[in-house]
C-alpha cells in the first residue's frame, strides 16, 4: 500500500514516540531491578524487558478518552497511555502521594477515573472490567473509543478470561484483547499451557477478529496494533491480537529463569525488541546515535529525579489512615474494630 | 391490593430506573424473561436499553458492573440464585471489594442474591452466603426480613457508593406480604425492634425473623416476653442496638439460617460478650443451620435449619437458666 | 463405507437399544412432569423432551468402565449407561433407599463409584471432575476408556468449561464434550450467549477435535457419537461435540416457554427426535407398531412400578441422620453445633 | 542441621509419595521449578510421573483432584497463594465439600494454601482467608504454627478421608526452624497449650501463636504468667482445650490476622462464652487485622495486622480489668 509523505511522516513520528516509551520503561525497569538488589523495594518487581514493543505500541494508538488495562509487563504501555514516570517510581517505592498511596504496590497502579485501570493480581480479572467501562459508555451515547486489555499466555488458561471475551463478542464492544505470548508463565512451558497450534486460532470460538504479531519486529508491531486498534475504533467488535515474543528476565527480579533453554534466548524469538527498534530508527533515518543518547540522558534523569523525589516524600503513616474500606462516610461511623 | 416481598423488590429497581439514569440491570433471563423468580417482570419493556440479559458468566457479570461502576453507573446484577455467586466470588471479593481502598475511586454496585432455603432446594439452591461476603473488607450485606425493608433498603442499596450485597430471601418472596409500599425507612446499618420483650433478647435476620417472632408469641403463652431484633443489615452490625435490647433483657439468643461454623451468630455473641459482657446474667446461645450442606428432602430440610419449635426451645433453655 | 452384514445387524442393535432408552426416558419424564403437577415432587423438575436421540446416543456407545458426567436434559443417556429406572425415581421422590437417600435430589443423582458423577448445579463445573477421573485412570495404568461430559450451549459461557476443556487438551484425556445446542439457556436465546458462527468453531482453539451433529436426525446422532466416542477411545485426545436441536419443553416443568417462537417450534429443528426414531425404525425394519407398543407398556409398568415402590419406602429420617459431612469418623467427634 | 517450616512442607510431600502410591502433586510451577516457594523443590526428579505442573486455571485445577479422588487418589494441590483460591472457590465449597455427604464417597484431597501477610505483599498476596472455607460444612481447615505440625498435619492431612484446607503461613517459611522432624504429633482437631499461664488464656493460631508466645515473654517481665493455646486446627475447633485453659486463667483474648468480622475469633469468644461462660471473670477479648485489603507498604502493614505490641497491650487491658 502507497503511503501519502504526511501518512509516512506521522507513522515516523508514532515510531519514534513509541521507541521513547519503551527506552523510558527499560531503564525504568532497570532501575527497579537496581532498588530490588539494594533492598529498597518491598515486595515484587517484574520487568517488561523485551515486551517493550508489544506494549509501547498498544499505548501509542491509545487516546485519553480510551481505555487501558495493563498488566505486570507494560510499562512502556503506561507511559504512553500517558502515566507519569512518577506514578511508577512512587507507586514502586511506597510513597503516600503515589495513586495508590501505599495501599497497593508495584505494578498494582492505575487511575480509574482516567480509563487506566489499576489491576488486581488474579489473572483474566480486568478484562470484563474493560468491557463494563465500554459498555457505560455506550449506554452514555460515547463512541469511537477502544479499550484495551493486556494479559499473558498463561493467563488465557483462566475461566475469566474466557467469560470476558465471549462477552465482550456477544455485546460487540471495542475491546482489544492483546495476548503476549512470551512463552513462559512463570516457569511454565506454553505446551502444559494450552495444545492448540496457536492461541489466535481462538478468535473464531468467539466470533472476533484476530491479528498475530511478531512482537520482536519493532515496526511490525506498531502497524499491526495500529490496525487492531481502528478496527475496534470502527466499530468492529472485539479483536484479539496475539503477540510472539520472549520474556527478556525472570518472571519477577527474584528469578533468574533458569528455566529458559539456550536456544530458544538465541533464537530469534530471544531478539531485544529494543536493539531491534534502534536499528530500524537508525535505518529509517528517524534517529541517529546522538539522538538515541540524548533520549537515553533525558530518560535518565527523569528517572533519577523521579526516584530522588519519591524517596523524599511521606511513607504513609498508619496513625493518619483511615482504616475504613468504605465509601460512604455514614457507614463508616457504624464501623467496629476488634 | 396487597405487596409481597418479590413485588417491593420489583417495585424498587422500577423506581431506581425512573429516578436515576445511572441505573441499569444486569443478569441472566432478567430481560424479557423477567428473571428466574420475576423479580425484573416487564421491567426491560418499561425501561427499553436498560434492562440486559447476561451470558451465563457470574464472573464477568460482576466484572462489567464494576467497570461500569467506575464509569459512575450504577448496575444492579442479578445472580439467579444466592449460591452461584460463588463462582463470581473472586470479582466480589477482590475486584468490587477493593476498588475504593485501592483508588478512592466508588463502587456503587448491587448484587442481588436470591438466597436461603425453600423446601425441595436442595444443596445448590439454597445457600445463605452472608458470611463469607460480610467477612471480606468493602462490602456491605443486607438482609432484608419484610416487605417494607425489601424495598426501603434495595433503593438505598442502589444509592450506596459501596458494592452491596442484596440477600433477599426466597421464601419470603411470595409468602410475605404488605399494604403498601414505605414512604420511610430505618437508614442502613440501623437494627430494627421487631418484637418488644424484656425477658430475652432474640437476635435474627432475614427470614428466621419470623420464625423468631412466631416463636415469641408461642413463648408469651407461657408468659415469657420476648424481644425481636431484626438486624436488616449484617455489615454493618447494628451492636448498640443489640447491647441496648441485652441491657434491658440480660440474655440472649442469636439465630441464623446459615451454617454454625463464624458468620452472623457467631459475631453476634463475640461483640456482646466482649462489648456487653456484665448486661448479661446468662450464657449467650445460638442456633444456626447444622454442619452439612442443606438438605433436599423436606424432612431432613426443616430438621436441617432452626425452626419456629426450635428456636422457641433454645429460647425456653436460656430463659430457665 | 460399506458394513459387512454382521457390522450392519451390530447398528441395527444398537439403534434399537438407543430408541428403547429414548422412550423409556420420554416416558419416565412425562410421569415425573404428571407427579410435579399433582404436588408430589419437591423442588424443579427438568426434562429431556427433544434431546433424547443425543442423550441416548452418548450412553449406548459407553461401557461400564467409562465415565459420565450426565446433565439435566440426560434422562436418556443415564438409562443407556445403565441406570436402573428406580434410581431416578428414588430421588425425585426423596426415598431414603435412593442413592442419594434425600439429601440431593431429581436432576443431582449418580454413583461415583461407578464412574456415573452426580452433578452439582453449578454449570460447567463437572467438566475438570470427569478429567480427574480420567487423570487418575491414566495414572493406575488404565486405558481404553473415555468419560463422557455433557453441556447445554448455555454452560459454555462458564470460566470452568473453559477452564476444563483446555486442561484436558493439555492432558490429552480422553474427553467427550456434548454440547446440547438447544437455543436455549433458560429463557436467554444463543444470541446472548455467544458470538461465534458455530460452537464448533470453538475446537480448533483449544486443539481437539471437533464434530456437529443434528441431534433430531436419530441414526445420524448415534453415529456420530460413536465416532466422537470411539476417536477418543483410541487416543486421540479430547472430541468437542455440538449438538444441534431445540428444547421442546420448558426450562423446567414451571416454565412455559412461551418465549419459544412458533416459527422455531415449526422449523426442522422442532422435531421430535423419538418420533424421528421410530419412523427410522420401521422404514428400516428394526421393529413394527406392535414392537413399540410391547416397548412401551412395558416401560410404564416399569416406570409405574418403580413410582409405586418409591412411594411405599421411607423418607429419610431427620432423627437418624448423622448430620455431618465429614467422612473422618474421629473428626466427627468432635464437631460441635450450635 | 536445622529444618526450616517451608522444609518440612516438602518433607512430608516426599514422606507422603514415598509412603504412598495414591499420592500425586498439582499445582502451577510445581514441577521441575519446585514451586513459587520451592515447596516441591525437586520432587518431580524424585518423584518421576507424580508431580505436574498445571495451567493457571485454579477451578479445573480442584475439579481435577475431586475426579481423582473418587478413583482413590490423593492428590495434593498447590495453590500459588492462598488469594488465588478465591477462583477455585466454587469446586472447593460446592464439589469437594459436599461430594461425601451427597454420595458418602470421600474426596481426600489436599489443598496447599500459602497464606497469610508478609510484608510488602499487598491486598492480593497477604490474605488468610481460612475462615470462608470452615464456615462450609465439609472442609478441614488446618493452620499450623510450628515447623513439626506443619510436618506431621500435613502427612495427616493427605492421610484423611476429607478435603483438607492446609494453611501454611508465609512469613513462617523460612523464618522457623527446628533441629529435626517430629515422630510423634497431637491428633487433628487437638488443640495444643504453647506457652503455660494461669492470668490469661491468648488463644491463636498460624504466624500468631509466635506474636502471642513473644507477647507473652513480655508481659512475663511485668509479672503476668500468660498461657498461649495454638488451636491448630481452625475446622474442627477445639473447644474443650480453650475452655478448660480459661476454667484455668478466668480470661480470654483470641487473636486473628484474618479481618474482624467473622471469622476464628468470632467462632472461639462465641463457644466460650455459650459453653464456659461462668468460667470468664472478664470481658473476653478479639485482636484481628483492621476491616481493609491487607496494605502494601509496610508501616501499613504492621499497623493493619496484630502485633506482639498489639497482642501484649489488649492482653494488660484484660488483665487490669
Ligand atoms: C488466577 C491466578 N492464578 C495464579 C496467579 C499467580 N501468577 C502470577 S503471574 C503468573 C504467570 C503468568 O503468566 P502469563 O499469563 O504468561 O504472563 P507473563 O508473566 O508471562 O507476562 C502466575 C501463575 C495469579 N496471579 N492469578
Ligand atoms: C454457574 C451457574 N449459573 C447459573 C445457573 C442457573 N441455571 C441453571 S440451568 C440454566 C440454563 C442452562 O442453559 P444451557 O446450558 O443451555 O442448558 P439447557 O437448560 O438448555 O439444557 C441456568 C442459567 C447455574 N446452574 N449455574
Ligand atoms: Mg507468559
Ligand atoms: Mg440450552
Amino acid at each position: 500500500m502507497l503511503q501519502t509523505v504526511s501518512e509516512s511522516r506521522a507513522v515516523g513520528e508514532t515510531q519514534r514516540a513509541a521507541y521513547r516509551c519503551m527506552l523510558r520503561a527499560r531503564l525504568l525497569d532497570d532501575k527497579f531491578a537496581a532498588l530490588y538488589r539494594a533492598g529498597k523495594i518491598h515486595g515484587g518487581v517484574f520487568l517488561g524487558r523485551g515486551q517493550e514493543a508489544l506494549s509501547a505500541a498498544i499505548g501509542v494508538h491509545l487516546n485519553k478518552s480510551d481505555v487501558f488495562a495493563p498488566l505486570i509487563r507494560d510499562a512502556a504501555g503506561r507511559l504512553a497511555f500517558g502515566e507519569p514516570i512518577i506514578d511508577a517510581v512512587r507507586t514502586y517505592l511506597g510513597s503516600a502521594l503515589g495513586p495508590m498511596r501505599g495501599r497497593d504496590g508495584n505494578v498494582h497502579r492505575g487511575r480509574p477515573q482516567a480509563g487506566y485501570l489499576p489491576m488486581i493480581s488474579h489473572l483474566g480479572a480486568m478484562v470484563s472490567v474493560v468491557n463494563g467501562v465500554l459498555f457505560a459508555r455506550r449506554l452514555k451515547g460515547i463512541s469511537g473509543i477502544v479499550g484495551v486489555a493486556c494479559l499473558g499466555e498463561g493467563a488465557t488458561s483462566t475461566g475469566a478470561f474466557h467469560e470476558a471475551l465471549n462477552q465482550a463478542a456477544v455485546e460487540k464492544l471495542p475491546l482489544v484483547l492483546v495476548i503476549a505470548n512470551n512463552q513462559f508463565a512463570y516457569s511454565t512451558p506454553t505446551n502444559r499451557q494450552f495444545a492448540c497450534a496457536d492461541l489466535a486460532d481462538r478468535a473464531a470460538g468467539y466470533g472476533v477478529e484476530s491479528h498475530s504479531v511478531d512482537a520482536t519486529e519493532f515496526s511490525v508491531c506498531i502497524e499491526k496494533l495500529g490496525a487492531a486498534i481502528a478496527r475496534a475504533r470502527a466499530g468492529h467488535g472485539p479483536q484479539l491480537v496475539v503477540a510472539t515474543l520472549l520474556r527478556l528476565c525472570g518472571h519477577g527480579e527474584h528469578d533468574d529463569a533458569g528455566y529458559i533453554a539456550p536456544e530458544m534466548k538465541n533464537s530469534p524469538l530471544g531478539r531485544d525488541c529494543l536493539k531491534v527498534a534502534e536499528e530500524f530508527l537508525l535505518k529509517k533515518n528517524l534517529a541517529d546515535a546522538a539522538q538515541f543518547a540524548v533520549w537515553r540522558s533525558e530518560a535518565i534523569r527523569e528517572i533519577e529525579d523521579a526516584v530522588a523525589q519519591a524517596q523524599r516524600e511521606p511513607a504513609p503513616d498508619p496513625y493518619e489512615e483511615k482504616w475504613s474500606a468504605l465509601a460512604s462516610e455514614k457507614l463508616n461511623e457504624l464501623r467496629e474494630e476488634h | 391490593m396487597s405487596i409481597t416481598y418479590l413485588d417491593a423488590i420489583r417495585e424498587a429497581q422500577a423506581h431506581a430506573l425512573r429516578d436515576d439514569p445511572r441505573v441499569f440491570i444486569y443478569g441472566q433471563d432478567v430481560g424479557a424473561f423477567g428473571g428466574a423468580f420475576k423479580a425484573t417482570k416487564n421491567l426491560q419493556k418499561e425501561f427499553p436499553g436498560r434492562v440486559f440479559d447476561s451470558p451465563i458468566s457470574e464472573d464477568a457479570m460482576i466484572g462489567l458492573a464494576v467497570g461500569a461502576a467506575i464509569e459512575g453507573l450504577r448496575p444492579i446484577v442479578e445472580m439467579q440464585f444466592a449460591d452461584f455467586s460463588s463462582v463470581a466470588f473472586n470479582q466480589i471479593v477482590n475486584q468490587a471489594a477493593t476498588l475504593f481502598w485501592r483508588t478512592q475511586v466508588p463502587c456503587p454496585i448491587t448484587v442481588r442474591l436470591p438466597f436461603g432455603g425453600t423446601s425441595g432446594g436442595g444443596p445448590f439452591h439454597s445457600q445463605t452466603p452472608e458470611t463469607i461476603y460480610a467477612h471480606y473488607p468493602g462490602l456491605i450485606v443486607l438482609t432484608p426480613a419484610t416487605v417494607e425493608d425489601a424495598y426501603s433498603m434495595l433503593l438505598e442499596a442502589v444509592a450506596i457508593d459501596d458494592p452491596v450485597i442484596f440477600c433477599e430471601h426466597k421464601f419470603l418472596y411470595r409468602h410475605l406480604k404488605a399494604e403498601k409500599l414505605p414512604t420511610e425507612a430505618l437508614p442502613i446499618g440501623k437494627a430494627r425492634i421487631a418484637r418488644e420483650g424484656r425477658d430475652l433478647t432474640v437476635v435474627a435476620y432475614s427470614a428466621m425473623v419470623q420464625d423468631a417472632k412466631e416463636a415469641a408469641t408461642e413463648l408469651a403463652a407461657e408468659g415469657w416476653e420476648i424481644e425481636v431484633v431484626d438486624l436488616r443489615s449484617v455489615k454493618p452490625l447494628d451492636t448498640d442496638t443489640i447491647i441496648a435490647s441485652v441491657a434491658r433483657t440480660g440474655k440472649l439468643l442469636a439465630v441464623g439460617e446459615a451454617w454454625p461454623w463464624g458468620g452472623v451468630t457467631a459475631e453476634v455473641i463475640s461483640r456482646v460478650t466482649s462489648e456487653g459482657f456484665g448486661l448479661l446474667d446468662a450464657p449467650p446461645q445460638r442456633l444456626n443451620a447444622k454442619d452439612t450442606p442443606v438438605p433436599y428432602h423436606p424432612n431432613l430440610w426443616a430438621a436441617h435449619r432452626p425452626t419456629v419449635r426450635s428456636i422457641a426451645a433454645a429460647a425456653r433453655k436460656i430463659l430457665r437458666h
